[in-house]
């Protein structure tokens, strides 16, 4: 069938689009890890000029977008990853359905607080 | 195409599997091929639920477990036969043990044991309320480990070959592509089932149509004791006939007609609800008959009622069937009772042979509820089946594989493949005709529920059978619509149909002939059981006019012919 | 009148069909499709047997999940009942898809009991409290009906993946104390093809009628497995 | 059917369990520097200073292993969950534990480069 398997959610339930969202968000992290390296790069100009003009890109009002759909592919993929970490370790197994639950209103708390904090800091 | 195999099992139920474990287990080097018209562990035996009979335990002996036997049959089954069958199901019960069967369990972690009707003690051996389940999916796994049984899964046997009173082998549609396949072989273990099908309104599987036992009877084996059929009180109404399971009588479950009255009380005072499965299925159809059933879309019914017990109760005790009632009919059975009535669950008769499975043809067995041993003579106890599956379907593996390790290799003549691919492909697929496999069908059952039910009489049984014989006449003039070749179901099941005809003929006509009752077999013309004339086997032989009947004494060892009463 | 819009499939191409078919109260989904084969159109293929969901034949997509047909009442899905056959399995005719891969993953993870003293012959009592019974049992109840493979993510990208009924069944034997074949399933179940390509979708578990917990299974059997390999390593 | 023990995947099964877990807290930790009370601390000379503590090296070192490992493995379980992957299966292992070490080592690099 290929790789559109993981993307049929008619019929099926949370899990399906918890499975499907802890890869995506695995993957658009790995982009940003291989981003955030290459913009680390900066660093190696020692004057520091690179860097700041780079950063104040990354801070700015309109960059801001990108960092709440960043931080909403970390937090979930964090504390869903956390979700089945614990299910790998055999803990909780038999709450499995309660605990998805909780985990995705948890996913949201925290992201709306971070991206609150994102919010504050720039151009705050 | 044609394969070569020195053992051919055909069917895998219990006897099947327990036949292909044993002749691959005797010897390594048979070849032994298992075809099946399902995947291997969709067999029918997966349905049974209560459990397995055995001597395991030095309180009970052989000697009871064949008493309540021989005395459940009304005294038709063969004495000998039964006491061999009693000292052989220990061992295999332990086998099973061994090859990973779940059974249910004592608090010691010995395998557990319960009573069930017509027994005189604990002696059913039992994995939850999955017994034929468990036991076939662990025959199917040990079946896995022997490398010289190949498994031929979705082929759809057609034909018999037997040549000079010895079998050939067999023809089976492969149904994946729709072609012919000849198996030759030394051997052939027929182990296809009873015939449940033959009526509309049953516990049994789908499949369960009596195949094995049609192409044997076409080939020249006699069928024994056709006419014993046996009923279950309480099946599911909507769901077609789904076994509701007597435990919820055995809970306080009420049979209720639609006066409201618990009716039991005039058939069985004191057993009430209770009372052994003849009597309740008689009374339940008497209500029924009289006009005291309740109506419905899928016919009359009366009301098991368990809403007294409450909810907390049926879901404790009862989640089973509760569960059964509400996914197969849309019925919860906290808030409303189940409409039952009896269903066809069981054939005693079948394919004849002796007590060591052999049938008149050299080379081919039969075990299961396709044969007929004769263990449960006109009446099973429950709980026997599957032991007789295991006990005769080992018998039939081992002296098959005897038999073919000096027997020569059966060959087709290219001249009976020529006539068989016409005689599917051509004279039935590619025909065109007026008649629809499904209405006979449906006639069909409407003949075997008006005439050779609960309640059987002459003249009733004589139009029957005239009915039985103008359908058979009209099946010559059957279209398949579906005229393709891969996975042609339609095909298939109108290959069945004609299996169920000619096997309708011989329990009517075998039927109408006995002229007594006797357990299943019950007559309002003839209401007494009759051992001076009757206490004997019935065979049934083919000929194209129709069946030719002859009778066998029944062989008695041990016990003479008393008064059944419990 | 409930419309029934059936996903069939003739070998060549595939299409959906419509029928009415007069439901009442009781009517299972099953019972509908042979009221359909027996007097509209008796070309429609499905495979059915036991008819009380405990043979495994009859799984199919009704209304998007996968169900069994015998299981399932018309009366609860509505005026419309789509039925397709099962994802994750080639089609071969109409509802019926190809199973023979299916079975074969099954007998790859040996589901058996593994015993040196196997004595054919003369069989000898295995004792097992009901506690030990308890561990496994649950994991016996599948009917394999495939319904928790055609939902499962890994299963839909990688043909050879071994899927979650037969590593239940591993499992299953795993975990049974009559049996002395760890090592040997654990090494199956260790294939790159095995335990390895399950992420937890979890999916199995929700879709599977008999509540046999295959997620449960394959989770425990790959914690198991991953730390028989790592000892091993280990030289423990 | 492949049989044949496959001693990376249990390794790397338990790993990427062990790194998920552990990046939970590493990377709460490095949000919290970075974000969590002003942006002061994006400053050039404020990571050059930070990067300089052997502390807070050590812990990027730590945290530059881990997920480089966790992330290349976890794109080394997709691929290989696809026909296509599993067909390369040598080839999907060893370019991704390839990249994985190419992004630690260019990180330990810009790490003691600054
Ligand atoms: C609901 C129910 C509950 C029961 N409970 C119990 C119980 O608790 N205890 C007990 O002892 N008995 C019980 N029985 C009876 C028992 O289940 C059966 O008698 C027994 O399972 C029959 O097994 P078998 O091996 O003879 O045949 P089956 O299991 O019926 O197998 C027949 C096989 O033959 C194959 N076959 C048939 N025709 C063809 C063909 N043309 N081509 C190829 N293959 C073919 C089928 O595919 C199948 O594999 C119960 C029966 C029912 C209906
Ligand atoms: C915050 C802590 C994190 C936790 C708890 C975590 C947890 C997990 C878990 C448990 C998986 C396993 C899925 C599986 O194979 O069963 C996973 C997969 C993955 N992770 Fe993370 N992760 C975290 C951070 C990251 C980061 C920072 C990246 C990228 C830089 C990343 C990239 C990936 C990738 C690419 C996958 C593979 C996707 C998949 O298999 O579904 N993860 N993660
Ligand atoms: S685990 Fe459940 S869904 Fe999967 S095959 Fe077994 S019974 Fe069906
Ligand atoms: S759906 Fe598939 S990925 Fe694992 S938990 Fe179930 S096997
Ligand atoms: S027909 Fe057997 S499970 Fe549905």
């Amino acid at each position: 069938m290929g790789v559109s398997g993981w993307f049929r959610f008619k019929g099926r339930s949370l899990f399906s689009w918890a499975f499907t969202f802890q890869r995506l968000t695995g993957v658009v992290l790995l982009i940003y890890l291989l981003a955030h390296l290459t913009y680390l790069s900066t660093l190696l100009d020692t004057t520091g000029a690179t860097y700041e003009s780079m950063i104040a890109i990354t801070v700015s009002r309109q960059f801001l977008i990108f960092d709440i759909l960043l931080i909403l592919c970390g937090v979930f993929h964090g504390v869903n990853g956390f979700r089945i970490i614990l299910h790998e370790f055999g803990i909780a197994y038999g709450y499995r359905k309660p605990l998805l639950a909780i985990f995705i209103v948890i996913a949201v708390v925290v992201w709306l607080y971070a991206s609150y904090i994102m919010y504050s800091l720039t151009g705050g | 195409m044609k394969v070569y195999h020195d053992i051919v099992v055909v069917g895998s139920g219990l006897a099947g599997l327990r036949a292909a474990i044993a002749a691959a287990e005797k010897n390594r080097n048979l070849s032994v091929a298992i075809v099946s018209k399902t995947y291997l562990i969709r067999c029918h035996s997966v349905c049974a639920e209560g459990g397995i009979n055995t001597v395991l335990r030095e309180t009970d002996e052989f000697d009871t477990h064949a008493w309540d036997t021989v005395k459940g049959s009304d005294f038709l089954a063969d004495q000998d036969a039964v006491e061999f069958f009693v000292r052989e199901v220990p061992t295999e019960i332990l086998r099973l043990n061994s090859w990973g069967c779940p059974w249910s369990r004592d608090d010691s972690g010995k395998i557990a044991q319960r009573i069930l009707g017509g027994h005189s003690s604990g002696r059913t051996v039992f994995a939850a309320d999955r017994t034929g389940f468990h036991i076939t999916h662990t025959l199917y796994e040990r079946l896995l480990t022997y490398p010289n049984v190949d498994k031929y899964e979705e082929y759809f046997v057609t034909n018999l070959v037997v040549e000079d009173d010895t079998v050939k082998g067999i023809a089976a549609i492969e149904l994946k592509t729709g072609e012919l396949v000849f198996f030759e072989a030394k051997a052939v273990i027929l182990a296809t089932g009873g015939a449940g099908r033959l009526y509309g309104f049953t516990s049994c599987s789908h499949i369960v149509t009596g195949d094995g036992t049609a192409l044997a009877y076409r080939a020249g084996v006699p069928l024994k004791d056709m006419e014993f059929v046996q009923f279950h009180p309480t099946g599911l109404v909507p769901a077609g006939g789904v076994l509701i399971s007597e435990a919820c009588r055995g809970e306080g479950g009420y049979l209720l007609n639609k006066n409201g009255e618990r009716f039991m009380e005039k058939y069985a005072p004191e057993k009430m609800e209770l009372a052994p499965r003849d009597i309740v299925a008689r009374a339940i159809w008497t209500e029924i008959l009289e006009g005291r059933g309740f109506d419905s879309d899928y016919g009359p019914y009366v009301a098991l009622d368990l809403t007294h017990l409450g909810e907390d109760r049926i879901k404790e005790r009862l989640p089973l069937i509760r569960e059964a009632s509400i996914k197969f009919a849309g019925i919860d059975p906290v808030e409303e009772p189940i409409p039952v009535r009896p269903t066809v669950h069981y054939f005693m008769g079948g394919i004849h042979t002796n007590s060591r499975s052999e049938t008149p043809i050299k080379g081919l067995y039969a075990a299961g509820e396709c044969a007929c041993v004769s263990i449960h003579g006109a009446n099973r106890l429950g709980g026997n089946a599957l032991a007789e599956c295991l006990v005769f379907g080992r018998v039939a593996g081992e002296l098959a594989a005897e038999y073919a390790l000096n027997a020569k290799q059966g060959k087709i003549s290219a001249e009976f493949r020529q006539k068989e691919e016409k005689r599917i492909f051509d004279d039935l697929l590619g025909k065109s005709g007026d008649e629809s496999p499904y209405q006979i069908k449906k006639e069909l059952n409407e003949t075997m529920e008006n005439y050779f039910w609960i309640f059987r009489e002459g003249d009733g049984m004589l139009k029957g059978v005239k009915k039985i014989q103008e359908l058979k006449e009209r099946y010559k003039n059957v279209e398949i619509n579906d005229k393709s070749r891969d996975f042609n179901t339609d095909l298939t099941s109108a290959i069945e149909i004609g299996y169920m005809l000619d096997l309708a003929e011989v329990v009517a006509i075998g039927a109408l002939k006995r002229q007594e009752s006797r357990g299943a077999h019950y007559r309002l013309d003839y209401p007494k059981r009759d051992d001076e004339n009757w206490l004997k086997h019935t065979l049934a032989y083919y000929t194209p006019e129709g069946p030719k009947f002859d009778y066998k004494p029944v062989s008695i060892t041990k016990w003479e012919p008393v008064e059944r009463k419990y | 009148m409930v419309e029934f819009k059936i996903r069939r499939y003739d070998g060549e191409k595939s299409y959906w069909q419509s029928f009415e078919v007069p439901a009442k109260r009781g009517m299972t989904v099953l019972e509908a499709l042979y009221y359909i084969k027996e007097n509209y159109d008796s070309s429609l293929a499905f495979r059915a047997s036991c008819r009380m969901g405990i043979c495994g034949s009859c799984a199919m997509k009704i209304n998007d999940k996968p169900r069994l047909a015998c299981e399932t009442q018309v009366l609860t899905l509505g005026n419309t009942v789509k039925v397709e056959p099962l994802d994750n399995f080639k089609v071969i005719k109409d509802l019926i898809t190809e199973f023979d891969g299916f079975f074969e993953k099954l007998k790859a993870v040996k589901p058996h009991l593994i015993r040196k003293d196997d004595n054919y012959a003369e069989p000898k009592e295995l004792l097992q409290t009901p506690e030990e019974l308890n561990e496994y049992y649950v994991f016996t109840l599948c009917i394999k009906c495939g319904a928790c493979y055609s939902v499962c993510p890994a299963a839909a990208t990688l043909d050879e993946y071994l899927g979650p009924a037969a590593m239940t069944a591993a499992y299953r034997f795993c975990a049974d104390s009559r049996d002395e074949g760890q090592k040997e399933r654990y090494e199956i179940a260790s294939s790159p093809n095995g335990v390895w390509r399950c992420h937890l979708a979890m999916e199995c578990s929700e879709v599977c009628p008999k509540n046999v917990e295959p997620a449960k299974a394959v989770q425990l059997l790959r914690r198991k497995t991953a730390f028989s390999m790592l000892k091993s390593l280990l030289g423990w | 059917m492949e049989s044949a023990k496959s001693v990376m995947e249990p390794i790397a099964w338990i790993f990427q369990m062990l790194t998920g877990l552990v990046m939970i807290l590493l990377i709460t930790l490095h949000f919290y520097v970075t974000h969590m009370t002003s942006h002061e601390a994006l400053k050039y000379a404020e990571v050059v200073s930070r990067v300089a503590q052997p502390e807070f090296k050590a812990m990027y070192a730590a945290l530059l292993l881990i997920v480089s490992f966790h992330a290349f493995n976890g794109l080394r379980a997709i691929l290989l969950d696809t026909n296509a992957g599993m067909r390369g299966r040598k080839t999907v292992n060893a370019l991704t534990t390839l990249a994985f070490l190419l992004a630690f080592v260019y990180g330990l690099y810009l790490l003691f480069s600054i």
